[in-house]
């Protein structure tokens, strides 16, 4: 990749790790162009990830970058935000990283309304353990430790944060790259905590399991199962069986935590000097 | 390679991991595989500067630039 | 008796798989003693892939191959990385297909389009058997037979009959080369 | 499976195959490399032996769920690394102090945190003894070879169930990922031990008698069988209830302790080789123990006197075989470790003055070689020149 | 208490440790008395909790119990429920120990659908360690953590086990006594994953610092914005503003997941035999 | 705050106050008896002075926070007791990976598990050093006083910070809910130490740097600064990027646990009380070593020549007095702990076979009292039938 | 007590905290205060058996019967 | 100088506090030092409370108050379990309100309707101190305006009109008592 986009990435560090035809470079390069096109301030930005494939992402990314623990890059990154609510702090997370070990996080930080943007690289298995099914493997699937097809029923990911309180959700996928670009830039611009379920695929572990032979059959599927937000809401509880929407879910501005918390402070500091 | 369309497509071939997505995604057949499955660009005048392939691709391997920015 | 094999390449080109297979036809058809071990980067996906046999008649403690007696490599990262450390007087066994160049070294070096051959039988994802045959036909370290047996054990239903040519063109090749 | 035959096992896979022979019939776990195997083979052997396997959302669930599953009656496991292990650890010491035997698999690997996950280390080993917080002794034991990664989970679920304890099988990458030529002993021959019963009614029933002796205790009644007791984290007293009373408290605390510290004898003792005669000594455990044999037997080709012990239960420490290496005033003790020096600890507490007690030690994923130890064995015989 | 409910207690270690006025008596009645109702098999009956006032209801009760650690008494039990299916597993929790650190095990056993009846005894604040904020303390109410008063948001638990893919969801409060124990009743005959929002008054820690004097304050408070669930769908985000919903307000039956189970291990076995 | 003025001070708030005076600007935690004042505290005096509160959902989560927010600059702290410690204990080894200054809390309380929540104990001492897995180094710092809490809190910080790793400050109940009389020094008296701050340009700053010298850590350039660098918990070079490379990764986890132990010399040093011609000592810390304070004052007072020895820094280890003591031929030491005998084992190893070490543990919630210890004491000096 | 009412309510002085919610839910004024805030049955004819009292004791320290079934 | 106090009765009586406003006269007060300590059951509601404090011209190794020499008790639980541990010679003060019977015992027992007392000034909450008044009263250990200004420190805002009348109360029950 050259001009523009080359200089948000750590070109010294590439190859990336990733397989072939992996949807995760995709998404990366969907957040980079986001971040591209809105001019954020790459001295100010940082991004946090947790553990697996995916969160290898922002080793490649020219930023203040922080690769945690698994499960925990929200709850790191709250810590940063709380800090210096000047930043604009990032999260990449998988499906594993997001909704398994790393759920909690997920759901207090959406409950929170802290202003983190979320970005879920969604391939509906752990990558890079060899593929276990996550809490997003569908029912039926195999998995290297589902072998007799997935028991347990997936999460709606999107329905998860909006559960939790969530005021910024959207979805959009590998396919759809430049939708998720824009998706991705909504979700930049928002002020508070937004979330996109960037679907994405692991041709090597979920792929060959489950007969799509390879990355564009699993890009294919999601270009088949997509329907846009607007035409979900017209859809029909059977029309939408199989289907997934993408597209901003739900916008529902709400005040960001760090700047309620200046409020507090203000008023903190006013009552400790007339105590003083 | 001399070419009449505004658009050249740069492969980085030390990242590009021959997925064949950049292929797959190109509405107009401007690319082609290799052996391996890298894509070697065929009819670049074809080519609408879509992006597609540049987008799909999850190496950062393929650029497609208007050649008048250049 | 005490023979050390490496095999290296890349990931995805099986070669964990193929030690295995060579290990096991030792262990469960022999009387030899066998340990099979490999290294590989947090990745797992696309890095590079070492897998190491040792095959002998004394208990092995031991596990690791330090100068392996049998080399195969089928990258050419690999080979740069890997024939250097090749016991004097050993043998290097060469993918011509990704192998340009090889280093000097005090070996016997046989190359063999090993991708190439497995590519030309349908896939070329059976290029490890196809090693496997060669390395077993090259060393004489455990019988053809067993050596098939173990394949037939560990490849997926369904791929028997591909595993087999690949074995055999493995086996063929050998005696053309050796 | 196919006991009786050799074959070329995993250690990993031969740890699940005697879990299984065992008789584990649950196991809760998350992946992680490089115990992954452990989960996956379970998922995989589990409902064929009508055992059940499921993927928790996390570590600290998965430990958890066994802790359940073996209230409700059945043999349990779980299988780890070490971040995953630094997460279970509030879980095993509830296991500890509610005295639920199931077994704990930590396949070591390098840290800290998250460290380099697919090279070997041996990090773990002061963690898994004071990984919890609070006062407890627990039993945790490490195999060195792919046949021992069989029999050593037999053994840690007969002591599990026999002490009503948590165990750890304490594995390194080395042994973990090793592929080995082994011949499974015939389930006939294996001593599987099953879960005491009570032989008191519902009434009388003390799911935590204190029968005075340490080395007893209480049989472990299966929920839903009519006992109807209470289990808890907290402190309690011989009914299960909590305490406030600190002797009460006290009594409790201690006798899970000695429970664990009396029974040192019945435990996997050391294996010894050339202890009689060595004027040097080499102590190892897990995967370097490999190491550390083919040094000793090395020395030995070259007539130098040097013996190997190698623990196969870690904790507690059996200082039995180095009180008598001590009696012998050798001229050192090596500690070989794939870490920065952790069971050499007690290893000089006990050695005392004696003797030098020498730490070879590597971190990175380095497997120790058996030369390193040699030249430390030769430097510590011959002299500095030797080497 | 004398019979017939006595005998589901343990009388010798009552009277137990709450506070006059607590809350969390009146939900373990309910609970007590809902099984009385239903007439379960007392043998067959494991109650499972975690830590805090609301978690030391098993103590009192005469079943097989279990007091957990904080927060993974869901986990606990899930373990339990798949090394026998045969045993009714209630789960008693609070409000932190639910949805604060016990959330991730939360969502999850709703997302799987296993058959454990949880029932959160939510006073919205952390009684046990003496009065912090919870993640169900209302914004801009006090807490001993929250001085100037909460500035996060609440959960809605219903809202979020729904989103979490809960197929049995419902809410009660102590006020509503006999109301919330049918919707118990209710949630123990449901053959899947129930929830029971059941909403509790801890006098000592919230009330004293939010000016609800007496426990009765607390509960009047509960009946004056309880709205039935039927009428609650009649009404306006206006109206609704406040006011909360009680009544079961999900119940869309699915496969309880050790039955799930159960068939795979059957095909596991048949296979095994097959191959054997 | 009121600094010069006598106030009666409860060890938590002590501890809040000295982590104010340190600079602490974000504070996260998680309730847990007996340190949640720590928390509420925090949550009160912050806000007054522009810093953060924050209540996490849990124990790992304000550990992660923790992390976070020191990464964006501030001085941050977190506080907990047993079950949360070890919880925390994957993060803590994250921030000793990663190289993160902050503080870590632990008000010890009884366990194991859930134990006995109110009660005082010391039984994470072990825990504190070993809890999370792999090889490393970490401070503790152990006060035995209010007072203490408050500049020993600020000691933490400025360790925290100069060698870029996480400092635990284990505290007990007994220390941590005591109220007592203090003095706090003048601000303008304390030794707060900023944070160092890179003295190159982005481009060429190694957040990693590796000087030769353990004892130099590279400034730690805060996010949003400019320099765009990255922090992991994989093993890494000197740039902060993941390595595979076992040498690379060797030397990596060498010098952070070697920055530590060359400061051996730099750390609080123990207190000693006629140590000088003690013919036994009490080796002793946090709360206890209160009661040995009293106990060594008695046998004074009785003509025996006993000597204490009070750890502050309990790991690492400090030898030096131990060593000190052990060239003076002792008839005795003496180690009280409200725990089953831990700091005990490192003592046993620095005086190896020159006297006995004797243990006065004690479990269940109850202190150690003076009279225990002074029993020992006349034992050890005048024999059997002295008590 | 004797007393015409079908209902017999028994208290628990050994478990009754004194919260007083009995007293005040009763929808009777079958219950009245003492001292302490525990309840006093003062009339114990009103008791229309609604088991309100019983059912919002937090202590399990009120309990109302039917003398019928006793 | 050494004086060790124990207030003991059930949790919500508020002794803790009252032991904490004790300590404080002293230590903020006076030359002396002071500890304060306390220990509570798990649940720390409705069970029992215990509080300790210290007051001595001398450091304060061990916090412990092991037999007191001023002991109050505020139930008849308390007094059964603490009485016996009294110094022998020492004081015992009882809330008549609460305390039934007093075991026999080598001290000075002086009774007063503490709690009664409080309710009577408005609010039995306040019977804490009531206490502090009247312990400060009958040992005479810290002057009283500095006791006072402890109280006055030490409790909510808006209340301090209350809490003075009480502590005012005590001191004079002391007087009438002592
Ligand atoms: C505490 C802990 N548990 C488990 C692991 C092992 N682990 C690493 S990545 C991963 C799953 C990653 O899955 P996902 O987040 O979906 O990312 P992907 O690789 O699919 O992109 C797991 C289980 C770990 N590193 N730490
Ligand atoms: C790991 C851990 N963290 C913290 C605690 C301390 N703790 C005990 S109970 C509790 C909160 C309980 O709140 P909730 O679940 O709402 O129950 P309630 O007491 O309000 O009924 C906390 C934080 C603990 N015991 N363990
Ligand atoms: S394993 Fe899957 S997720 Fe990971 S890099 Fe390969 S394709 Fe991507
Ligand atoms: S999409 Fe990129 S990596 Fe794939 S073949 Fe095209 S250029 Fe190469
Ligand atoms: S820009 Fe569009 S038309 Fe041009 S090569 Fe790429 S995909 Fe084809
Ligand atoms: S503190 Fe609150 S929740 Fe706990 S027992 Fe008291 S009233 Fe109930
Ligand atoms: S049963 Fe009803 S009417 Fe009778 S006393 Fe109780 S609340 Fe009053
Ligand atoms: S409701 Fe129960 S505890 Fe409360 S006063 Fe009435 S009987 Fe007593
Ligand atoms: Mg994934
Ligand atoms: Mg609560």
């Amino acid at each position: 990749m050259a001009l523009p986009l080359e200089k948000y990435l750590r070109v010294g560090k590439l190859p990336h790790i990733w397989c072939p035809g992996c949807g995760h470079g995709i998404i990366t390069q969907a957040i980079i162009r986001a971040i591209d096109e809105l001019g954020l301030d790459t001295q100010k930005t940082v991004v946090v990830s947790g553990i697996g494939c995916s969160s290898r992402a922002p080793g490649y990314m020219n930023f203040d970058t922080l690769h945690t623990t698994h499960g925990r890059a929200i709850a790191f990154a709250t810590g940063i935000k709380m800090a210096n609510p000047e930043l604009k702090v990032i999260v990449i997370t998988g499906d594993g990283d997001a909704a398994a070990i790393g759920g909690n996080h997920l759901i207090h930080a959406a409950r929170r309304n802290i202003g983190l943007t979320v970005i879920c690289f969604n391939n509906n298995i752990y990558g890079m353990t060899s593929g276990q099914y996550s809490p997003l493997t569908p029912t039926g699937s195999y998995a290297s430790t589902a072998p007799y097809g997935m028991v347990e029923r997936p999460f709606d990911l999107c329905e998860l944060v909006k559960g939790a309180g969530g005021t910024f959700v959207a979805r959009s996928t590998a396919y759809h790259a430049r939708h998720l670009t824009n998706v991705i830039k909504d979700a930049l611009k928002y002020d508070g905590f937004a979330f996109v379920d960037a679907l994405s695929q692991c041709p090597t572990y979920f792929g060959r399991r489950n007969r799509l032979r390879t990355p564009m059959d699993m890009l294919n599927w999601m270009r088949d199962h997509a329907v846009s937000a607007s035409s979900w809401e017209k859809m029909s509880p059977e029309e939408r069986e199989g289907k997934f929407p993408i597209g901003v879910l739900v916008n529902q501005p709400s005040r960001e935590l760090t700047k309620v918390y200046g409020e507090i402070l203000a008023q903190a500091r006013k009552e400790a000097g007339a105590n003083a | 390679m001399v070419s009449d369309s505004p658009y050249e497509i740069a492969v980085n071939r030390k990242w590009c991991k021959k997925c064949g997505l950049c292929i797959a995604f190109c509405p107009k057949q401007v690319l082609e595989s290799d052996d391996e499955g890298g894509p070697v660009v065929k009819a670049p005048s074809q080519c609408i500067g879509c992006l597609l392939c540049e987008m799909h691709c999850p190496d950062f391997a393929i650029v497609v630039k208007r050649r008048a920015e250049q | 008796m005490r023979k050390e094999f490496r095999l290296a390449g890349a990931g995805g080109q099986g070669l964990i798989t193929a030690a295995i297979i060579l290990a096991a036809a030792a262990a469960e058809h022999t009387e030899y003693n066998a340990v099979q071990s490999q290294s590989y980067g947090p990745e797992s996906r696309g890095g590079s892939s070492k897998a190491d046999v040792i095959i002998s008649t004394d208990e092995i403690d031991y596990p690791e191959v330090k100068s392996p007696e049998v080399l195969l490599v089928m990258t050419q990262e690999a080979c740069d990385k890997f024939v250097p450390g090749v016991r004097p007087g050993g043998m290097v066994v060469v993918d011509e297909t990704y192998v340009r160049t090889v280093p000097p070294v005090d070996a016997k070096v046989l190359r063999y389009g090993i991708s190439a051959k497995a590519r030309e039988l349908g896939r070329e994802i059976v290029a490890n058997i196809v090693a496997v045959g060669l390395l077993v036909g090259l060393t004489g370290i455990v019988p053809e037979d067993a050596a098939l047996e173990a394949v037939l054990a560990r490849v997926p239903k369904g791929t028997e009959e591909l595993n087999k040519k690949a074995f055999l063109a493995g086996i063929q090749a050998a005696k053309e080369i050796g | 499976m196919k006991e009786g035959k050799p074959r070329l096992l995993l250690g990993n896979e031969a740890c699940v195959e005697g879990a299984i022979a065992a008789g584990l019939k649950f196991f809760a776990g998350y992946p992680i490399t490089p115990s992954t195997e452990i989960a996956e083979l379970c998922a995989q052997y589990l409902p064929q032996v009508g055992g059940k396997f499921i993927q928790m959302e996390d570590e600290i669930a998965s430990m958890a769920a066994v802790c359940g599953a073996s209230l409700a009656g059945v043999k349990s496991m779980t299988a780890t690394s070490g971040p995953g292990f630094s997460l279970k650890q509030e879980n095993i010491g509830f296991a500890v102090q509610a005295e639920i035997p199931c077994v704990v698999v930590d396949v070591q690997r390098v840290g800290p945190s998250t460290g380099m996950p697919t090279s070997a280390a041996q990090g773990d080993v002061m963690q898994s003894r004071w990984g919890t917080h609070g006062d407890h002794e627990i039993v945790v034991l490490s195999p060195s070879s792919v046949l021992e990664a069989y029999t050593l989970t037999v053994t840690a679920f007969n002591i599990a169930e026999e002490l009503r304890t948590p165990v750890i099988l304490l594995m390194d990458e080395m042994v973990g990922h090793l592929r080995e030529k082994v011949i499974l002993p015939d389930r006939s021959e294996l001593m599987v031990k099953a879960r005491p019963k009570p032989d008191l009614p519902p009434g009388q029933y003390k799911p935590y008698a204190d029968y005075g002796d340490p080395a007893k205790v209480a049989p472990l009644a299966a929920f839903g069988e009519g006992y109807r007791f209470h289990v808890t984290g907290l402190t309690h007293g011989e009914d299960g209830f909590p305490t406030n009373n600190p002797d009460v408290g006290a009594r409790q605390i201690k006798r899970i302790s000695e429970k664990i510290a009396s029974r040192k004898k019945d435990l996997p003792q050391p294996e010894e080789l050339f202890t009689d005669d060595a004027e040097v000594f080499v102590f190892a455990f897990g995967g370097t123990a490999r190491s550390a044999k083919k040094a000793v037997r090395d020395a030995r080709a070259m007539g130098l006197k040097a013996g190997l012990i190698r623990a196969i239960t870690v904790w507690p420490f059996l200082e039995e075989p180095l009180l008598r290496a001590k009696a012998k005033k050798p001229k050192a003790v090596i500690v070989p470790e794939m870490n920065l020096g952790q069971i050499i600890l007690p290893v000089k507490r006990v050695m005392g003055d004696a003797c030098p007690v020498i730490g070879i030690n590597k971190v990175g994923g380095r497997y120790i070689e058996p030369d390193e130890i040699l030249d430390a064995i030769k430097e510590a015989i011959l002299g500095g020149s030797a080497s």
